[in-house]
């Protein structure tokens, strides 16, 4: 598999991330509904070949170990990503943060403020800053890309 | 003897009506402490403050009087023949630091070995790399068995390579095995090798006799014996002791300074640089006369009950890959749902205010040999209640439903 | 702004109502501590305690955010450029040593030179001949002028021998002399050398600004600054902090661990193996939360209007011999009572409980220099009254009869 | 001087000293009476000239220097001391230790309780553990002649 296809699958993924499952996550009635979609917007995502996985790509201050792909398309100055988890828990919030960013531009990806955007999506908790969880890592190395 | 009142037990630690939703199975991380713990970190603070071994003065030398009369608790606890042979840390991390680093240069040099075990925590696995890798020391590791115990023949086979020291956990922090402890030093002694315990949750299960045990060193954490953050005992006989070069050199720890050279002072203050964690020793104390009012065997029994309910509550729940042994296990349960990722596993507990850890638990290579990602560890206290276990197997049973639905 | 009220401040130590009878001046030794600092202590054992970085629970999660809001509140407080240059080490001796044991090998080697200074305190000495002995680094020493400051000439001159390291203390803990510390640090880079403050006495006196101050590495200890025993700080610029070898090895500050090949934890966690003195962190920035409630100019003066009475004071006391200067004076006053041992001063003002500290303050090296077997020594804090000094006054005097009678 | 000559004088300062100050001591009114004897006691005490002051005389753990020499008389079995110090106080409090122990028998140097009898004294306060006044240094040095 190539980066491309691999940014393109992940591209329409997060399209229908953010049409259907987002508003789903937020009117969810328990927390048992909520993790069940969470778990199902993971698996939406396309898994990263196990030999695409470069150490460089690791995320460093995660339990569960996740990888982060990036592109940077220099004539319209927009970031793609592409991400993958060994949690399936973590993989889902980690697909709500990249449809909040993919095809940001620079100055918008330096802008953006996750912890807001989580907050207003009652998502908050999630971003604690343990090393466990390693949303805020992976918020890091986003950021780290502009 | 009056039965085991978990109820009592429990009360004694404010933690608990603070947060009566949840169920706390992270012991083996840190422990809640008794209030009378709390109450004499605030007493030495409020009533006694002053520096230690240093002051002319009266409140000096009450605040010295308190501190050395902690480390005289220590050492009748664990059995130690003399106070000098209890050395304040900051924890076991930094005993067995200085351990490791102590022994370089002077006793251990290039070419000699040290053997570790496969499921050593970090903090007795990285000190060694980190000291034998500068001074050309060979390491050593006893495998594991088909059933994640520790291969005694293995072991003996690698004692034959002499090596100086030995050095493995009393108990492990993730599968809470107790390993033959008395055995494996027997061996080791007759090899002629230095013994190192790391007792960071083996003094938690049973008060260790150091006397009985006649191992070299000996370490482990306050915080996970009822005590504070911040504070660690470094027993050593007192031989051993006297020939570790001090990790760190400060104030109070040296008899004379100049430019050209320093003597160090005696035992243990040449072990102790800088201003020692003066609360943190009296807290410490304060956990073990504390726990002293119960009845070991008590406690223990209390703790193999919690066990037993627990294996066999999980013994119905589909799909659980249990990596610890229900036999001599000190209360410590690594398991993981088959096939899921434990971070997911104890993200779902989490959220049923059941709190574990999850991950490889500071024993990367222990992992690597199991060839899991990780494990999801409960750990039980004294102060978990039959309820506790029911509610964490309940909730992992919910877990298991949402994971695989 | 209101005067300072001093009897409004001093309310907020129990100690003293403890204590009443007390007039305490051994505050360099080690402070007392606000309520305000035992309560977060107890509040963080009582409700909020788990260990941190580890746990997949939200009570390790808020433990860590505690933990962590501690490092932010300690970073602002010393305008540090990012937490990761503030480092969680045990006291200010656990810094020093790292800084030594960190720079050894990798950035100090055989033929390198470390510049002191005669007035250090052991922990800034011994840590140095400790490493620099085992890797062939040389130590040179900048001598006092006549009247006990830095030779500021000879200080040039040892810098023209190219040290790579110069370390000194901001304050002296012995004579209370505020070093200059900017024209110090601004020669000494000129010089192209890695630069190390001892800030034990420093932090205590003024907020320090490591922004402004642009040295490369601050060190402190909580205990004296009133806050918790066993908790510290390093600070250190990034790029320094990356270059230290961890003199400690443990669980957390690893990345990835195998018995080939060990990699490290990025920063801060790197420096900081083991389980932390959490309690201890929180405790610290507690009294920097705390202290900041006041006006830090009106501290100042009142220590310095402590200090003018107290000079006064001692100028009609006959036989006295002060050490200490009273210009650039931090509010500690080094003396002696002609022709007598300070032990024996100290006693006598004991005995009227008046707490100060004598001998050669873990200073030995100044000692030789001064050619005096020790001094007693008064260190004041805002907590002091005037009243306090005018009882140590008449201590003093009383024991000056008693003395030469 | 010879040893001899500094145990002989010693030991005549001792019987003094436990004769006729040691009552005053206890009877003393107010604590600077007290100080006051202890200061002469120490005077009493003949001084060890410099060049004996040899560094294993010193006893380790005395914020002041203090020297401890030591003679046992194999005949009879009875051991003498001679000590010195920098610090008048210190030194008072270490002749009134000496007075109880000098001529005692290897037996019972063994035996002797110096907390015990410091405590009839009234003069346990002054062996606290603190390094700082040396006297318990003092009193381990004394028992380890035996
Ligand atoms: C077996 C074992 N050894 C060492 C340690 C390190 O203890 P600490 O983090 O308190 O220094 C631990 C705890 O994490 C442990 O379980
Ligand atoms: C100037 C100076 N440096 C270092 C230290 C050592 O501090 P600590 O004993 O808290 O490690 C002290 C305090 O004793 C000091 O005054």
């Amino acid at each position: 598999m190539k980066l491309e296809q691999l940014l393109a699958e992940t591209r329409s993924a997060l399209v229908q991330i953010n049409e259907q499952d987002l508003s789903k996550i937020t009117q969810a009635k328990d927390w048992q509904s909520k993790y069940r979609v969470l778990m199902q917007l993971g698996k939406k995502l396309p898994p990263v070949p196990e030999k695409m996985k470069q150490p460089e790509l690791l995320v460093k201050g995660c339990e569960s170990r996740a990888w982060l792909l990036h592109y940077h398309n220099k004539t319209d100055d927009k970031h793609y990503f592409v991400l993958d988890s060994e949690a399936r828990i973590v993989k889902g919030l980690m697909a709500i943060m990249l449809c909040l960013v993919n095809g940001m531009s620079s100055a918008e990806l330096a802008k953006f403020d996750l912890n807001h955007k989580f907050d207003q999506l009652n998502l908050k908790p999630y971003l604690s800053q343990s090393r466990g969880s390693g949303l805020t890592a992976m918020a890091e190395k986003i950021k780290a890309c502009c | 003897m009056p039965v085991f009142d978990v109820q009592q037990f429990r009360q004694q630690f404010s933690f608990f009506q603070h947060n009566p939703g949840w169920v706390y199975l992270d012991n083996a991380a840190t422990m809640h402490k008794p209030d009378a713990v709390v109450s004499a970190i605030s007493q030495f603070y409020q009533q006694h403050n002053s520096n230690v071994h240093r002051g002319a003065h009266q409140l000096s030398q009450q605040a010295t009087r308190l501190f050395e009369q902690a480390r005289t608790t220590v050492c009748r606890y664990i059995n130690a023949k003399s106070s000098e042979e209890v050395i304040f840390t900051s924890g076991a991390t930094a005993a067995l630091n200085q351990i490791a680093f102590g022994l370089m240069h002077t006793v251990l040099g290039a070419g000699d070995r040290v053997l570790l075990t496969q499921l050593e925590h970090h903090a007795n696995i990285v000190p060694w790399q980190l000291h034998c890798q500068r001074y050309g020391v060979i390491i050593d590791v006893v495998p594991l068995t088909a059933d994640n115990q520790l291969d005694m023949t293995a072991y003996q086979q690698l004692l034959e390579r002499k090596p100086k020291v030995v050095s493995f956990s009393h108990i492990s922090n993730v599968l809470g095995h107790i390993q033959p402890i008395d055995a494996m030093l027997a061996l080791a002694k007759k090899a002629g090798a230095i013994t190192v315990v790391d007792g960071a949750q083996g003094v938690v299960y049973k008060q260790p006799d150091m006397q009985q045990l006649d191992c070299d060193f000996y370490v482990f954490s306050g915080h996970k014996l009822y005590g504070p953050t911040g504070i660690g005992i470094l027993y050593g006989k007192k031989d051993w002791l006297e020939k570790l070069t001090p990790i760190f050199a400060g104030g109070e720890m040296i008899e004379q300074v100049s430019f050209v050279n320093t003597t160090f002072n005696k035992l243990p203050f040449k072990l102790e640089a800088g201003t020692p964690n003066i609360a943190g020793a009296l807290g410490l104390a304060a956990a073990i006369d504390w726990l002293q009012l119960y009845n070991t065997e008590q406690l223990i029994q209390h703790k193999l009950l919690l066990l037993k309910e627990f294996y066999n509550g999980l013994s119905v729940i589909k799909g659980i890959d249990i990596l610890s042994l229900p036999v001599h296990n000190a209360g410590i349960v690594a398991l993981n749902v088959s096939n899921e990722h434990p971070a997911d596993v104890a993200e779902l507990l989490n959220q049923q205010n059941i709190a574990v850890r999850s991950g490889q638990h500071c024993a990367m290579p222990l992992f690597s040999y199991l060839a899991r990602p990780g494990a999801v560890r409960c750990s039980f206290a004294a102060y978990n209640s039959l309820d506790d276990v029911n509610r964490c197997l309940l909730a992992l049973e919910q877990a298991v439903e949402i994971l695989t639905a």
